[in-house]
Protein backbone atom coordinates (compact mmCIF):
# COMPACT_ATOMS: atom_id res chain seq x y z
CA UNK A 1 0.00 0.00 0.00
CA UNK A 2 1.99 2.89 -1.21
CA UNK A 3 -0.45 5.54 -0.44
CA UNK A 4 -4.03 5.13 1.95
CA UNK A 5 -6.63 7.92 2.47
CA UNK A 6 -7.52 6.64 6.50
CA UNK A 7 -10.73 8.05 7.53
CA UNK A 8 -10.53 6.20 10.64
CA UNK A 9 -7.39 6.78 13.18
CA UNK A 10 -4.59 4.44 12.39
CA UNK A 11 -1.28 3.59 13.97
CA UNK A 12 1.46 4.85 12.17
CA UNK A 13 4.22 2.34 13.01
CA UNK A 14 2.02 -0.28 12.37
CA UNK A 15 1.18 1.34 8.82
CA UNK A 16 5.05 1.17 8.44
CA UNK A 17 5.78 -2.22 9.86
CA UNK A 18 3.47 -3.39 6.99
CA UNK A 19 5.02 -1.79 4.28
CA UNK A 20 8.61 -2.41 5.32
CA UNK A 21 7.37 -5.59 5.60
CA UNK A 22 6.51 -5.64 1.74
CA UNK A 23 9.90 -4.73 0.76
CA UNK A 24 13.36 -7.46 0.56
CA UNK A 25 14.91 -7.20 4.34
CA UNK A 26 18.44 -6.07 4.00
CA UNK A 27 17.75 -4.42 0.52
CA UNK A 28 17.54 -1.07 2.02
CA UNK A 29 19.54 0.64 5.27
CA UNK A 30 17.67 3.62 5.78
CA UNK A 31 14.27 4.27 6.16
CA UNK A 32 13.08 7.88 6.82
CA UNK A 33 9.57 9.04 8.26
CA UNK A 34 7.86 11.67 9.47
CA UNK A 35 4.22 12.13 11.52
CA UNK A 36 2.08 14.91 11.77
CA UNK A 37 -0.26 14.57 15.07
CA UNK A 38 -3.14 16.96 15.60
CA UNK A 39 -1.99 19.38 17.98
CA UNK A 40 -4.05 21.09 20.45
CA UNK A 41 -3.26 25.00 19.43
CA UNK A 42 -2.91 26.77 16.22
CA UNK A 43 -2.46 30.30 15.64
CA UNK A 44 -2.54 30.88 19.27
CA UNK A 45 -5.82 29.20 19.89
CA UNK A 46 -7.03 26.24 21.55
CA UNK A 47 -8.09 23.68 19.22
CA UNK A 48 -10.09 20.36 20.25
CA UNK A 49 -11.32 18.74 17.07
CA UNK A 50 -10.82 19.09 13.47
CA UNK A 51 -12.60 17.79 10.99
CA UNK A 52 -10.43 16.87 7.47
CA UNK A 53 -12.09 16.64 3.88
CA UNK A 54 -10.51 15.59 0.58
CA UNK A 55 -11.11 15.35 -2.75
CA UNK A 56 -12.34 11.92 -3.72
CA UNK A 57 -10.32 10.48 -6.71
CA UNK A 58 -8.50 13.49 -6.95
CA UNK A 59 -6.51 13.19 -3.78
CA UNK A 60 -5.16 9.33 -4.13
CA UNK A 61 -4.12 10.50 -7.73
CA UNK A 62 -2.16 12.99 -6.71
CA UNK A 63 -0.42 11.40 -3.50
CA UNK A 64 0.72 8.80 -6.26
CA UNK A 65 1.97 11.33 -8.28
CA UNK A 66 3.97 12.71 -5.51
CA UNK A 67 5.50 9.37 -4.67
CA UNK A 68 6.58 8.75 -8.68
CA UNK A 69 7.97 12.22 -8.74
CA UNK A 70 10.54 11.21 -5.20
CA UNK A 71 11.08 8.08 -6.89
CA UNK A 72 12.36 9.99 -10.45
CA UNK A 73 14.29 12.19 -8.17
CA UNK A 74 16.06 9.95 -5.54
CA UNK A 75 17.54 6.78 -5.63
CA UNK A 76 14.56 5.15 -3.26
CA UNK A 77 13.29 1.68 -2.58
CA UNK A 78 9.46 2.66 -2.12
CA UNK A 79 7.52 5.39 0.00
CA UNK A 80 4.45 5.33 1.41
CA UNK A 81 1.70 7.85 2.39
CA UNK A 82 -0.94 7.59 4.63
CA UNK A 83 -3.26 10.40 5.50
CA UNK A 84 -6.40 10.52 7.46
CA UNK A 85 -9.53 12.34 6.75
CA UNK A 86 -12.52 12.87 8.86
CA UNK A 87 -13.36 13.82 12.29
CA UNK A 88 -9.93 13.60 13.99
CA UNK A 89 -9.08 14.31 18.01
CA UNK A 90 -6.47 15.88 19.46
CA UNK A 91 -2.69 13.86 20.16
CA UNK A 92 -4.02 11.51 16.66
CA UNK A 93 -1.99 11.03 13.68
CA UNK A 94 -2.87 13.05 10.90
CA UNK A 95 -0.07 12.03 8.39
CA UNK A 96 2.47 9.56 7.81
CA UNK A 97 5.17 9.69 5.26
CA UNK A 98 7.81 6.61 4.84
CA UNK A 99 10.50 6.68 2.24
CA UNK A 100 13.12 3.20 2.42
CA UNK A 101 16.48 3.94 0.41
CA UNK A 102 20.06 2.25 0.57
CA UNK A 103 21.29 5.77 1.52
CA UNK A 104 20.35 7.96 4.24
CA UNK A 105 20.53 11.32 2.31
CA UNK A 106 17.99 9.74 -0.60
CA UNK A 107 15.44 8.71 2.61
CA UNK A 108 15.98 12.05 4.20
CA UNK A 109 15.26 14.54 1.07
CA UNK A 110 12.55 12.54 -0.40
CA UNK A 111 10.88 12.03 3.09
CA UNK A 112 10.49 15.83 3.29
CA UNK A 113 9.54 16.35 -0.34
CA UNK A 114 6.36 13.96 0.35
CA UNK A 115 5.45 16.46 3.09
CA UNK A 116 6.24 19.37 1.28
CA UNK A 117 4.69 18.11 -1.95
CA UNK A 118 1.68 17.37 -0.09
CA UNK A 119 0.69 19.85 1.57
CA UNK A 120 1.09 22.03 -1.49
CA UNK A 121 -0.46 19.68 -4.25
CA UNK A 122 -3.02 16.98 -2.06
CA UNK A 123 -6.38 18.31 -1.73
CA UNK A 124 -6.75 18.39 1.74
CA UNK A 125 -8.77 20.67 3.97
CA UNK A 126 -8.55 21.44 7.54
CA UNK A 127 -11.72 22.56 9.62
CA UNK A 128 -11.04 23.09 13.20
CA UNK A 129 -13.28 23.14 16.15
CA UNK A 130 -11.78 25.36 18.90
CA UNK A 131 -12.46 25.41 22.48
CA UNK A 132 -15.18 27.78 23.07
CA UNK A 133 -17.21 25.86 20.03
CA UNK A 134 -16.52 27.66 16.98
CA UNK A 135 -15.34 26.16 13.73
CA UNK A 136 -13.07 27.92 11.48
CA UNK A 137 -11.31 26.41 7.93
CA UNK A 138 -7.56 26.86 8.15
CA UNK A 139 -6.45 29.12 5.33
CA UNK A 140 -3.40 28.22 4.34
CA UNK A 141 -0.39 25.50 5.45
CA UNK A 142 2.35 27.05 7.54
CA UNK A 143 5.67 26.76 5.24
CA UNK A 144 7.97 24.39 5.71
CA UNK B 1 -18.82 21.84 -35.37
CA UNK B 2 -21.42 18.81 -36.92
CA UNK B 3 -20.08 16.66 -33.85
CA UNK B 4 -20.87 18.82 -31.33
CA UNK B 5 -24.74 19.32 -33.15
CA UNK B 6 -24.80 15.48 -33.93
CA UNK B 7 -23.34 13.56 -30.88
CA UNK B 8 -24.63 12.89 -27.32
CA UNK B 9 -23.46 15.78 -25.17
CA UNK B 10 -22.41 15.38 -21.83
CA UNK B 11 -22.85 18.30 -19.24
CA UNK B 12 -19.37 19.23 -17.57
CA UNK B 13 -20.02 18.02 -13.94
CA UNK B 14 -18.95 20.75 -10.74
CA UNK B 15 -17.67 20.24 -7.73
CA UNK B 16 -17.03 22.76 -5.14
CA UNK B 17 -15.10 21.86 -1.52
CA UNK B 18 -14.53 23.14 2.10
CA UNK B 19 -15.16 26.63 2.99
CA UNK B 20 -15.89 27.44 -0.60
CA UNK B 21 -19.08 24.50 -0.74
CA UNK B 22 -20.32 25.87 2.36
CA UNK B 23 -20.10 29.77 1.14
CA UNK B 24 -22.47 28.99 -1.91
CA UNK B 25 -26.21 28.20 -1.79
CA UNK B 26 -27.07 25.89 -4.31
CA UNK B 27 -24.71 26.18 -6.76
CA UNK B 28 -24.92 24.33 -9.91
CA UNK B 29 -23.83 20.85 -9.79
CA UNK B 30 -23.99 20.35 -13.73
CA UNK B 31 -23.56 23.32 -16.44
CA UNK B 32 -24.08 22.96 -19.89
CA UNK B 33 -20.59 22.48 -21.93
CA UNK B 34 -22.13 24.07 -25.03
CA UNK B 35 -22.13 27.42 -23.05
CA UNK B 36 -18.50 27.11 -21.67
CA UNK B 37 -15.29 27.27 -22.86
CA UNK B 38 -12.95 27.71 -20.02
CA UNK B 39 -12.60 26.73 -16.48
CA UNK B 40 -13.80 30.13 -15.51
CA UNK B 41 -16.58 30.08 -17.45
CA UNK B 42 -17.49 27.24 -15.30
CA UNK B 43 -17.48 29.07 -12.22
CA UNK B 44 -19.80 32.02 -14.02
CA UNK B 45 -22.42 29.44 -14.87
CA UNK B 46 -22.52 27.61 -11.84
CA UNK B 47 -22.55 31.00 -8.95
CA UNK B 48 -23.53 34.48 -9.14
CA UNK B 49 -20.87 34.16 -6.77
CA UNK B 50 -17.74 36.01 -8.35
CA UNK B 51 -14.38 33.71 -8.00
CA UNK B 52 -12.52 34.99 -5.15
CA UNK B 53 -8.44 35.17 -5.61
CA UNK B 54 -6.28 32.24 -4.83
CA UNK B 55 -9.29 29.73 -5.97
CA UNK B 56 -7.51 26.49 -6.65
CA UNK B 57 -9.15 24.85 -10.42
CA UNK B 58 -9.00 20.82 -11.25
CA UNK B 59 -9.97 19.19 -14.57
CA UNK B 60 -10.78 16.12 -14.24
CA UNK B 61 -8.59 15.42 -10.94
CA UNK B 62 -5.40 17.43 -12.37
CA UNK B 63 -4.51 21.09 -10.94
CA UNK B 64 -6.06 23.35 -13.72
CA UNK B 65 -5.76 26.82 -14.53
CA UNK B 66 -9.09 29.33 -14.69
CA UNK B 67 -7.94 29.50 -18.42
CA UNK B 68 -7.86 26.09 -19.51
CA UNK B 69 -10.39 24.63 -22.02
CA UNK B 70 -13.04 22.36 -20.65
CA UNK B 71 -15.33 19.73 -23.00
CA UNK B 72 -18.22 17.47 -22.95
CA UNK B 73 -18.17 15.02 -19.88
CA UNK B 74 -15.58 16.79 -17.62
CA UNK B 75 -15.31 17.04 -14.13
CA UNK B 76 -14.40 20.70 -13.44
CA UNK B 77 -13.62 21.11 -9.24
CA UNK B 78 -12.81 24.83 -6.91
CA UNK B 79 -11.44 24.21 -3.79
CA UNK B 80 -9.34 27.21 -1.06
CA UNK B 81 -5.89 26.37 -0.64
CA UNK B 82 -4.83 23.24 0.44
CA UNK B 83 -4.44 22.81 4.02
CA UNK B 84 -3.73 19.34 4.51
CA UNK B 85 -0.72 17.08 5.88
CA UNK C 1 15.25 7.41 27.60
CA UNK C 2 16.35 10.46 25.74
CA UNK C 3 19.45 7.81 24.53
CA UNK C 4 20.07 4.20 24.83
CA UNK C 5 22.71 1.93 24.02
CA UNK C 6 21.18 -1.39 22.85
CA UNK C 7 23.37 -5.01 23.25
CA UNK C 8 20.57 -6.98 22.07
CA UNK C 9 18.23 -6.34 19.04
CA UNK C 10 15.71 -3.85 19.50
CA UNK C 11 12.20 -2.16 18.24
CA UNK C 12 12.26 1.06 16.86
CA UNK C 13 8.55 1.52 16.36
CA UNK C 14 8.38 0.60 20.82
CA UNK C 15 11.31 2.38 21.46
CA UNK C 16 9.40 5.40 20.01
CA UNK C 17 5.95 4.75 21.48
CA UNK C 18 7.83 4.65 24.63
CA UNK C 19 9.35 8.03 24.23
CA UNK C 20 6.41 9.61 22.74
CA UNK C 21 4.17 8.27 25.53
CA UNK C 22 6.62 10.80 27.77
CA UNK C 23 5.80 13.49 26.20
CA UNK C 24 2.64 15.79 26.62
CA UNK C 25 0.19 14.68 23.83
CA UNK C 26 -1.33 17.06 21.46
CA UNK C 27 1.96 19.26 22.56
CA UNK C 28 3.61 18.38 19.14
CA UNK C 29 2.64 18.27 15.79
CA UNK C 30 5.55 17.25 13.69
CA UNK C 31 7.66 14.04 14.98
CA UNK C 32 10.34 12.94 12.36
CA UNK C 33 12.44 9.68 12.62
CA UNK C 34 15.57 8.19 10.72
CA UNK C 35 16.11 4.14 11.19
CA UNK C 36 19.24 3.02 10.22
CA UNK C 37 19.06 -0.81 9.06
CA UNK C 38 21.72 -3.15 8.35
CA UNK C 39 22.11 -4.01 4.73
CA UNK C 40 23.29 -7.36 3.17
CA UNK C 41 25.38 -5.14 1.15
CA UNK C 42 28.44 -2.94 1.69
CA UNK C 43 30.95 -1.33 -1.04
CA UNK C 44 30.01 -4.32 -3.39
CA UNK C 45 30.75 -7.06 -1.03
CA UNK C 46 27.80 -9.31 0.64
CA UNK C 47 27.62 -8.67 3.80
CA UNK C 48 26.07 -11.76 6.59
CA UNK C 49 26.74 -10.15 9.94
CA UNK C 50 28.70 -7.45 11.90
CA UNK C 51 29.69 -6.59 15.27
CA UNK C 52 29.38 -2.86 16.52
CA UNK C 53 31.87 -1.75 19.17
CA UNK C 54 31.23 1.29 21.46
CA UNK C 55 33.55 3.48 24.15
CA UNK C 56 31.17 2.90 27.21
CA UNK C 57 31.25 6.11 28.92
CA UNK C 58 31.96 8.16 26.22
CA UNK C 59 29.47 6.93 23.50
CA UNK C 60 26.88 7.83 25.81
CA UNK C 61 28.13 10.94 26.98
CA UNK C 62 28.38 12.53 23.01
CA UNK C 63 24.86 11.06 22.22
CA UNK C 64 23.20 12.96 24.99
CA UNK C 65 25.58 15.99 23.79
CA UNK C 66 24.18 15.61 20.58
CA UNK C 67 20.94 15.75 21.75
CA UNK C 68 21.52 19.26 23.81
CA UNK C 69 22.98 20.69 20.93
CA UNK C 70 19.89 19.80 18.82
CA UNK C 71 17.90 21.56 21.46
CA UNK C 72 19.87 24.74 21.67
CA UNK C 73 20.09 24.73 17.82
CA UNK C 74 16.17 24.23 16.94
CA UNK C 75 12.97 24.49 18.42
CA UNK C 76 12.28 20.90 19.50
CA UNK C 77 10.62 19.65 22.14
CA UNK C 78 12.41 16.78 22.79
CA UNK C 79 14.82 13.68 21.02
CA UNK C 80 15.37 10.62 21.12
CA UNK C 81 19.18 8.28 20.06
CA UNK C 82 18.65 4.74 20.45
CA UNK C 83 21.50 2.17 18.83
CA UNK C 84 22.50 -1.18 18.90
CA UNK C 85 25.73 -2.53 20.00
CA UNK C 86 27.24 -6.13 19.56
CA UNK C 87 26.47 -8.66 17.03
CA UNK C 88 24.31 -7.83 14.58
CA UNK C 89 22.28 -9.66 11.37
CA UNK C 90 21.34 -8.25 8.47
CA UNK C 91 17.64 -6.58 8.45
CA UNK C 92 18.32 -5.64 12.26
CA UNK C 93 18.03 -2.00 13.07
CA UNK C 94 21.09 -0.09 14.07
CA UNK C 95 20.24 3.33 14.73
CA UNK C 96 17.11 4.77 15.64
CA UNK C 97 16.49 9.28 15.77
CA UNK C 98 13.44 10.60 16.79
CA UNK C 99 12.73 14.29 16.72
CA UNK C 100 9.51 15.61 18.16
CA UNK C 101 8.48 19.35 17.84
CA UNK C 102 5.73 22.13 17.26
CA UNK C 103 6.52 22.43 13.69
CA UNK C 104 7.88 20.05 10.43
CA UNK C 105 11.00 22.03 9.26
CA UNK C 106 12.75 21.47 13.18
CA UNK C 107 11.68 18.28 13.70
CA UNK C 108 13.06 17.26 10.19
CA UNK C 109 16.11 19.46 10.44
CA UNK C 110 17.07 18.01 13.70
CA UNK C 111 16.53 14.67 12.88
CA UNK C 112 18.91 14.87 9.95
CA UNK C 113 21.30 16.91 12.64
CA UNK C 114 21.38 13.88 14.72
CA UNK C 115 22.08 11.40 12.55
CA UNK C 116 25.32 13.73 10.81
CA UNK C 117 26.38 14.26 14.26
CA UNK C 118 26.02 10.59 15.54
CA UNK C 119 27.91 9.57 12.57
CA UNK C 120 30.98 12.04 13.33
CA UNK C 121 31.50 12.37 16.97
CA UNK C 122 29.79 9.18 19.01
CA UNK C 123 32.73 6.66 19.29
CA UNK C 124 30.74 3.43 17.32
CA UNK C 125 32.80 0.93 14.91
CA UNK C 126 31.63 -1.48 12.68
CA UNK C 127 33.10 -4.89 11.65
CA UNK C 128 31.84 -6.74 8.58
CA UNK C 129 31.56 -10.17 8.21
CA UNK C 130 31.52 -10.96 4.70
CA UNK C 131 29.90 -14.13 2.69
CA UNK C 132 33.42 -15.58 2.67
CA UNK C 133 33.47 -15.68 5.92
CA UNK C 134 36.33 -13.16 6.24
CA UNK C 135 36.03 -9.99 8.33
CA UNK C 136 36.63 -6.50 7.86
CA UNK C 137 36.83 -3.08 9.99
CA UNK C 138 34.72 -0.46 7.65
CA UNK C 139 36.84 2.41 7.55
CA UNK C 140 35.28 5.30 7.01
CA UNK C 141 31.25 6.38 7.08
CA UNK C 142 29.51 7.30 3.86
CA UNK C 143 28.83 10.95 3.13
CA UNK C 144 25.35 11.81 4.27
CA UNK D 1 56.95 20.79 41.47
CA UNK D 2 56.76 20.44 45.36
CA UNK D 3 53.11 19.09 44.87
CA UNK D 4 53.85 16.66 42.05
CA UNK D 5 56.35 15.01 44.27
CA UNK D 6 54.48 14.82 47.90
CA UNK D 7 51.14 14.11 46.55
CA UNK D 8 49.96 10.73 45.94
CA UNK D 9 50.68 10.29 41.61
CA UNK D 10 47.80 8.35 39.62
CA UNK D 11 48.75 6.69 36.51
CA UNK D 12 47.02 7.94 33.15
CA UNK D 13 45.27 5.15 32.05
CA UNK D 14 45.24 4.10 27.74
CA UNK D 15 42.99 2.49 26.04
CA UNK D 16 42.43 1.76 22.28
CA UNK D 17 39.34 0.59 20.13
CA UNK D 18 38.25 -1.34 17.55
CA UNK D 19 41.15 -1.65 14.36
CA UNK D 20 43.42 0.09 16.47
CA UNK D 21 43.24 -2.76 19.40
CA UNK D 22 43.50 -5.56 17.45
CA UNK D 23 46.94 -4.12 15.61
CA UNK D 24 48.57 -4.05 18.70
CA UNK D 25 50.31 -6.53 20.80
CA UNK D 26 49.86 -5.62 24.26
CA UNK D 27 50.27 -2.22 24.50
CA UNK D 28 50.73 -0.41 28.27
CA UNK D 29 47.10 -0.11 29.78
CA UNK D 30 48.59 2.57 31.95
CA UNK D 31 51.46 5.20 31.60
CA UNK D 32 53.18 7.23 34.71
CA UNK D 33 51.94 10.68 33.88
CA UNK D 34 55.49 12.10 35.01
CA UNK D 35 57.05 10.87 31.96
CA UNK D 36 54.35 12.18 29.53
CA UNK D 37 52.76 16.27 28.99
CA UNK D 38 50.31 15.98 26.05
CA UNK D 39 48.09 13.04 24.29
CA UNK D 40 50.70 12.20 21.80
CA UNK D 41 53.50 11.34 24.47
CA UNK D 42 50.82 8.96 25.85
CA UNK D 43 50.97 7.34 22.75
CA UNK D 44 54.58 7.07 22.43
CA UNK D 45 54.90 5.36 25.82
CA UNK D 46 52.28 2.96 25.35
CA UNK D 47 53.87 0.85 21.95
CA UNK D 48 56.44 1.41 20.07
CA UNK D 49 54.28 1.82 16.62
CA UNK D 50 53.87 5.12 15.40
CA UNK D 51 50.79 6.71 15.63
CA UNK D 52 48.98 6.40 11.75
CA UNK D 53 46.95 8.95 10.43
CA UNK D 54 44.13 9.65 11.22
CA UNK D 55 43.57 8.43 14.29
CA UNK D 56 40.91 10.00 16.77
CA UNK D 57 41.64 10.95 20.56
CA UNK D 58 40.10 11.63 23.65
CA UNK D 59 40.83 12.39 27.02
CA UNK D 60 38.40 11.47 29.92
CA UNK D 61 35.67 10.87 27.12
CA UNK D 62 36.18 13.73 25.67
CA UNK D 63 37.47 14.54 22.04
CA UNK D 64 41.32 15.83 21.88
CA UNK D 65 44.01 16.85 19.71
CA UNK D 66 47.15 14.85 20.37
CA UNK D 67 48.79 17.92 21.12
CA UNK D 68 46.37 18.25 24.27
CA UNK D 69 48.16 18.30 27.73
CA UNK D 70 47.37 15.35 29.78
CA UNK D 71 47.14 15.07 33.87
CA UNK D 72 47.45 12.69 36.94
CA UNK D 73 44.57 10.48 36.83
CA UNK D 74 43.71 11.14 33.16
CA UNK D 75 41.85 8.46 30.77
CA UNK D 76 43.08 8.81 27.35
CA UNK D 77 42.22 6.68 24.16
CA UNK D 78 42.95 6.10 20.56
CA UNK D 79 40.55 5.21 17.80
CA UNK D 80 40.18 4.99 14.28
CA UNK D 81 37.42 7.16 12.53
CA UNK D 82 33.86 6.60 13.78
CA UNK D 83 31.67 3.92 11.64
CA UNK D 84 28.33 4.06 13.91
CA UNK D 85 25.00 5.17 12.87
Amino acid sequence: MPIAIEPQSFNPSEAQAQFEASLVKGSYGASANFIGTMRDFNEGDDVVAMELEHYPGMTEKELHAIINDAKSRWDIIDALIVHRVGKIDTGEPIVLTVVCSAHRAAAFDACRFLMEALKSRAPFWKKETLSDGSQRWVEKNTPG
Amino acid sequence: MVSRTLGTRMPIKVKFFASLREQMSNPATEVDSNAVKTVADVWEKATPKPMPPHVLCSVNLEHAEPSQAVNDGDEVAFFPPITGG
